[in-house]
């Protein structure tokens, strides 16, 4: 092999690590996406913004001198609290007005949380303070990997075995379930469906609390308008491992964060948004189920 | 007073801009959230127009050819975006216009020969009140006479049930697209009618935000209602300027205001002001009899 | 006998690993009046379905005049001539009582578009007669006076004559009537089982119809298909089906009981 | 009643618009900056340093007038700077107009200041295209293509880097001129420049991969002409995957938020040009500082002084008209000669662009050490 085309392996390991690293925070949030589509099918457009809140959370909990462990949960809680104030107060009354005014609903709150936050922290980004000193591992001659990047990744497969075992093997993961699957028919069963959404709500901002934290450890950096961008290509994460599907919100997060990863470092930066929201058209158009997501018919 | 003349003349555009997602959103009930896309389409190609091929011609026959090719660019963007995009429902779809007019402004900021992320410089003032406003006449008449017809009757048909105007022989797809066309070529001419008012055009004058604002203006004033889109543009377009003579602290909560407005809006009335219905003098005075 | 203007051809539907209709073999001929009968879940409805496009069998072929339609969409089979009502009736329910009729005349109309936004004289007396022949049209259903009401403020009984007339005025040879008396008090499935008879030799249809209540379909069919778990299990005249002993035993047996 | 509202909504407007006339013995200016939104913190330090000098400046007034400041937010953006002008001009009838600091914000306005005659000067937009859009736009700033000069010059006399990379900010024509003449001038002077295109686009968080490209090709020095949101970010990630070399760039990089960005590691051995020093010995500038320290309780950084500049050619450029209208006083203004600011000496050119000097900082943990002053 000549070094060129042994740099060009050293270099994919690389970028699929970066990938993987930045597909984690995908997954994270994609997996709050995922949840509340699956329960309630309204795209909850303000979920970035619960990420925000996360990390927001942290930064103000870290500079207050609470340590990273105790900070990492409050940063959980904080935006699950404010997710269920706002299902109470904004989504529950309108649950029956259709899906339109639901996501329209969903764009207010987004917008509230991202304005409110600029004219009350400033619009500036703030850094993140350094909670630890960075290792950074060498794996062979020019393939790194930073403690960060191993907590991220470790993180978000911990959070997500977590998830699937209180949605697959608990009580409540059941009545979650049976919400979705029916919500009138799981009433009648004498399931208490609206604590069921709330509790939904509750896990999903938290996820997106934790990849918050995440985020600001490892970009250092942390302003009200960041949900934007990965709110966005969280929920393509979502539609691309086909929403509603708990495993399928991590595969598309990683897939997705890696091909990003790919597209800047064998092409060009500028092509990596216009390559994700293809990829979002393309898996609409070609399977809107999703890789992981099964064929349904709407009923006549 | 040029200050005034010129809101007068912003509300103009955006009710041309209302009035066209309108008629993809209320009328044929597609759920879009690109309209920023095929305004900004319309904008730079009438700005394109002007600045490097403008015709020896008058200029206002110049305005007219101009708002031609901006219609005709966002129309044909429209046809390309829609046959892919339109065969999705609901909130996918409303993904996937925002998708395409995300694309559509970064390929305008790597585009230099507009200006890219400088802006676009030195198009002419075109535009006056009068050349907006015979536009906005045109495209309330155009959207307001196809409505009458048996084409803007199947055009709401989708938006009532879909699976029935199938049933009864209506090819859904060709109306869709339809809608989605006309829609957008309307937005197509607001752009240039917006580039030769303002004189500048910068690619982030185009992103999600004023999607979003635009959808606002009509879902205030009613989903589906010519009348609600023109009170809605007019509201949205003359509040921040109204915030702004308030002084610098109510200015600066502005789109604090807007989305709580809008939270609130969907809580109190989900279906706008106005409804589906059209506001007509006649009906306001019967209102006041009784 | 002449040819079958509607022939499905072993028709069968599969959902994942359920298959809803299994080789579903069914004529219909000028003039007919034929009924469908089957315990719920029989795939009844799946059948008109099939027929009307919203589902592509996964196999077998339908033919319609002696073209294969099983990849047409809706409204290309609504225009080729069959129209349907739906079990939960499904109305334009913000519009107008004689718009909805007038949405379905719609394929008579030859103005283009443009003509109806600059009001041009084609567009005037196309709209005049098509106005004209939805109030006949609605009178025949006793339906004239509330023209102008929305949809959805008619009484129930009302609407589902709507349905009937909108699914009419697309101007079918064959019409499927997916259970059009459901939800009716027994004076007015009775007035409905004379009005679908006078339907049929009135407008010189054929009709489909799938319905739960015996009587109407016993009292109205010529001839009748049983289904059962998809499968058809039995068809004959009214007469014949009545002391089919495998009906009894899938259907009838139990409701006699 | 929801139309009774509005009606009533609609005769309240001019009412409103007109009923807050200031007094008409001032002589009013107007200024648009951006008070709110992304980049507030350029337009709320200018605004400081204006204010600081509209004090100095009504001690004495001008020609028996006190000056009056009407301050316009454009929120950073092309549409509402258009707007505000527009207001400024109609509802204020103000004499002249500063601002603003994004220069695709000071382009939108630019045509209707132009088109109306009233002299609008930037004292922060460094875009090129900025005074072409006619004669009463000028600027008291240095462009693009002196800074991309001047760090080609620093690269490659002062730092001797012969082999550099340059990594651009592509939603930004700041980035782009900038980026376009260092290419130009550090070729000339016989550096080598890394053919390939490194790009990344504002509000992008990881670097990494980007990085690992630039990495590969083992440039000496880096230029990077961006925005300290994302610089900073970048020069911690750089180090963090052991990119040693001095990463370079413009006055984009000014900002107090840049060390906390990139962190102790990141920040080192890194230098960019700007306007201004609060290091510079002057005494007009130490003068200065300490009267802004007592103001606001902190260093002012270039925004301050250039906004503090901008202000103070204006009202020098008053009192030189021949007579108080928006004619004479464009005249005034375009012949500025020698004006000793805090940022330099002011001199505008034939095309209304200042001429003078860039100073290089370095930045390191303590904060920007001066290094030295280029002139052009």
């Amino acid at each position: 092999m000549s070094e060129d085309q042994l740099y060009f392996f050293y270099d994919l390991f690389q970028y699929l690590i970066n990938g993987i690293c930045q597909g984690s925070i995908y997954a994270l949030i994609a997996l709050g996406y995922t949840m509340v589509y699956g329960i309630i099918k309204l795209i909850n457009f303000a979920h970035g913004e619960f990420y925000m809140i996360g990390a927001f959370t942290g930064y103000f909990c870290i500079r207050g001198g609470i340590p990273l462990y105790f900070a990492f949960p409050i940063a959980m809680l904080v935006p699950g609290i404010i997710a269920v104030l706002i299902e109470k107060i904004a989504y529950k009354p309108i649950r029956h007005a259709g899906r339109i005014p639901a996501l329209i609903t969903a764009l207010g709150v987004s917008f509230f949380f991202q304005y409110f936050g600029q004219n009350v922290l400033g619009a500036d980004p703030k850094a993140f303070p350094e909670v630890y000193e960075e290792t950074i591992y060498n794996l062979g001659e020019a393939v790194s990997i930073s403690s960060t990047q191993i907590i991220i990744i470790v993180t978000t497969l911990v959070l997500m075995l977590f998830l699937r075992w209180l949605v697959m093997s608990t009580k409540v993961g059941k009545a979650m379930r049976a919400t979705s699957f029916n919500k009138d028919a799981s009433e009648l069963m004498g399931i208490d469906t609206d604590k069921i959404i709330s509790f939904t709500f509750f896990i999903g901002a938290s996820m997106a609390g934790a990849a918050g934290v995440l985020v600001g450890i490892y970009y250092n950096t942390v302003e009200p308008m960041m949900g934007l961008i990965p709110g966005l290509k969280a929920f393509i994460a979502a539609v691309l491992g086909g929403i509603g599907i708990i495993p399928g919100a991590v595969l598309g997060g990683l897939v997705l964060g890696v091909v990003e990863n790919l597209v800047v470092g064998f092409w060009e930066s500028t092509y990596r948004d216009a390559v994700s929201f293809g990829i979002l058209i393309l898996i609409l158009l070609v399977k809107p189920t999703g890789i992981l997501g099964t064929k349904t018919k709407e009923k006549v | 007073m040029e200050y005034l003349a010129h809101l007068t003349l912003n509300c103009g555009i955006f009710i041309i801009l209302a009035v066209s997602l309108n008629l993809i959103n209320g009328m044929a009930g597609q759920f879009s959230l690109g309209h920023a896309g095929f305004w900004a389409i319309g904008a730079y190609t009438g700005a394109a127009f002007s600045v490097f091929s403008p015709l020896p011609i008058p200029d206002w026959m110049n305005l007219f050819i101009g708002c031609g090719i901006g219609g005709i660019s966002a129309s044909i963007a429209g046809i390309l975006i829609g046959i892919p995009c339109l065969r999705l429902r609901g909130d996918y779809l409303a993904i996937a216009t925002l998708g395409f007019s995300e694309i559509i402004r970064l390929l305008i900021v790597n585009m230099d020969v507009v200006g890219g992320p400088r802006g676009f410089t030195n198009i002419p003032k075109w535009a006056n009140l009068g050349w907006v406003y015979l536009w906005v006449v045109i495209t309330i008449l155009f959207i307001s006479n196809l409505m009458k017809g048996t084409h803007g009757r199947a055009i709401i048909s989708i938006r009532e049930d879909e699976i029935a105007a199938e049933s009864i022989g209506i090819n859904t797809f060709k109306y869709k697209l339809m809608a989605f066309v006309i829609g957008s070529g309307f937005a197509g001419v607001a752009g240039a009618l917006f580039a030769y008012s303002q004189q500048f055009i910068h690619p982030n004058g185009f992103n999600f935000l004023w999607s979003v604002i635009i959808l606002l203006m009509i879902i205030l004033g009613g989903l589906g209602s010519i009348t609600g889109a023109v009170i809605g543009a007019v509201i949205l377009t003359l509040l921040p300027e109204v915030l702004r003579l308030m002084g610098e602290t109510i200015s600066q909560w502005r789109m604090v205001i807007y989305s709580l407005l809008l939270i609130m809006l969907m809580l109190w009335r989900p279906q706008g002001l106005f409804g589906k219905k059209e506001l007509n003098l006649s009906a306001l005075l019967g209102r006041k009899k009784s | 006998m002449s040819a079958p203007i509607l022939h499905a051809n072993n028709i069968t539907m599969k959902f994942g690993g359920l298959v809803a209709v299994d080789q579903l073999n069914l004529k219909v001929f000028k003039n007919d009046l034929v009924g469908i009968i089957g315990p719920n879940g029989a795939g009844k409805t799946t059948v008109f379905n099939m027929i009307t496009g919203i589902y592509t069998p996964s196999d077998g072929e339908i033919i319609l005049e002696k073209r294969n339609i099983n990849t047409e969409r809706p409204y290309a089979i609504s225009q080729l001539g069959i129209s349907r009502t739906f079990q939960n009736i499904r109305l334009f329910k913000d519009l107008s009582v004689i718009d909805n009729i007038r949405l379905a005349g719609h394929q008579g109309l030859t103005y283009s578009a443009m003509s109806s936004i600059i009001r041009s004289k084609s567009f005037k007396t196309a709209e005049k007669k098509l106005t004209e022949e939805a109030i006949d049209l609605l009178k025949i259903f006793k339906l004239e006076n509330k023209k102008d009401f929305l949809a959805k403020n008619l009484p129930y009984g009302e609407q589902r004559r709507l349905e009937i007339a909108r699914a009419l005025a697309t101007g079918p040879q064959l019409l499927l009537l997916d259970e059009p008396a459901a939800g009716m008090n027994p004076n007015e499935t009775n007035e409905l089982s004379e009005l679908i008879g006078w339907l049929r030799d009135y407008f010189k249809i054929a009709i489909l119809l799938i319905e739960h209540d015996m009587g109407l379909v016993m009292n109205v069919c010529e001839r009748i298909y049983v289904l059962d778990y998809g499968k058809l299990i039995a068809h004959g005249t009214p007469g014949e089906i009545q002391n089919n002993p495998k009906v009894i035993e899938a259907y009838l047996g139990t409701e006699v009981d | 009643m929801t139309f009774k509202t509005i009606l009533s909504l609609l005769f309240l407007l001019p009412h409103i618009a007109f009923g807050a006339k200031a007094d008409a013995k001032d002589i009013m200016l107007g200024a648009v900056f951006p008070m709110t939104g992304p980049i507030a913190t350029y337009g709320q330090e200018s605004v400081n340093g204006m204010k600081l000098a509209l004090k100095r400046i009504n001690l004495k007034g001008i020609r028996g007038k006190k000056v009056q400041l009407i301050v316009e937010d454009n929120k950073g953006e092309p549409v509402e700077s258009a707007n505000a002008v527009r207001k400024l001009i109609s509802v204020d009838d103000v004499y002249a107009i500063l601002g603003s600091v994004a220069s695709s914000n000071t382009l939108a306005g630019a045509p209707i200041a132009q088109s109306a005659k009233v002299p609008m000067l930037t004292p922060a937009s460094t875009n090129e295209e900025v005074t072409k859009m006619g004669k009463y736009l000028s600027r008291t700033c240095f462009t693009d293509a002196f800074q991309g000069e001047v760090m080609a010059k620093f690269a490659y006399n002062s730092l001797n880097k012969k082999h550099a990379a340059i990594i651009v900010d592509l939603s930004s024509d700041y980035s782009k001129g900038l980026a376009r003449i260092f290419k130009k001038r550090f070729k000339a002077m016989g550096g080598t420049i890394i053919p390939q295109d490194f790009s990344y686009n504002q509000k992008d968080t990881d670097f990494r991969t980007l990085l690992r490209k630039v990495k590969r090709k083992k440039p000496d020095i880096i230029f990077l002409p961006g925005y300290y949101q994302e610089v900073g970010l970048i020069l911690k990630q750089a180090r963090q995957i052991g990119m040693v070399m001095p990463f370079i760039g413009g006055d984009g990089w000014h900002s107090d938020s840049l060390l906390k960005l990139a962190g102790k590691k990141g920040i080192k051995n890194n230098y960019y040009s700007s306007h201004f020093s609060p290091d510079d010995t002057d005494p007009a500038v130490q003068n200065f500082v300490k009267e802004y320290v007592a103001a606001y309780g902190s260093k002012p950084g270039a925004m301050a002084a250039l906004g503090y500049d901008g202000l103070m050619v204006m009202a020098d450029a008053l009192k030189r008209a021949t007579s108080l209208n928006r004619e004479a006083l464009q005249k005034a203004i375009a012949s500025t000669q020698n004006f000793k600011g805090v940022t330099g000496m002011i001199t505008l050119d034939k095309m209304r662009n200042a001429r003078k000097g860039a100073v290089v900082l370095e930045t390191t943990e303590q904060g920007n050490i001066f290094k030295e002053k280029i002139s052009p």
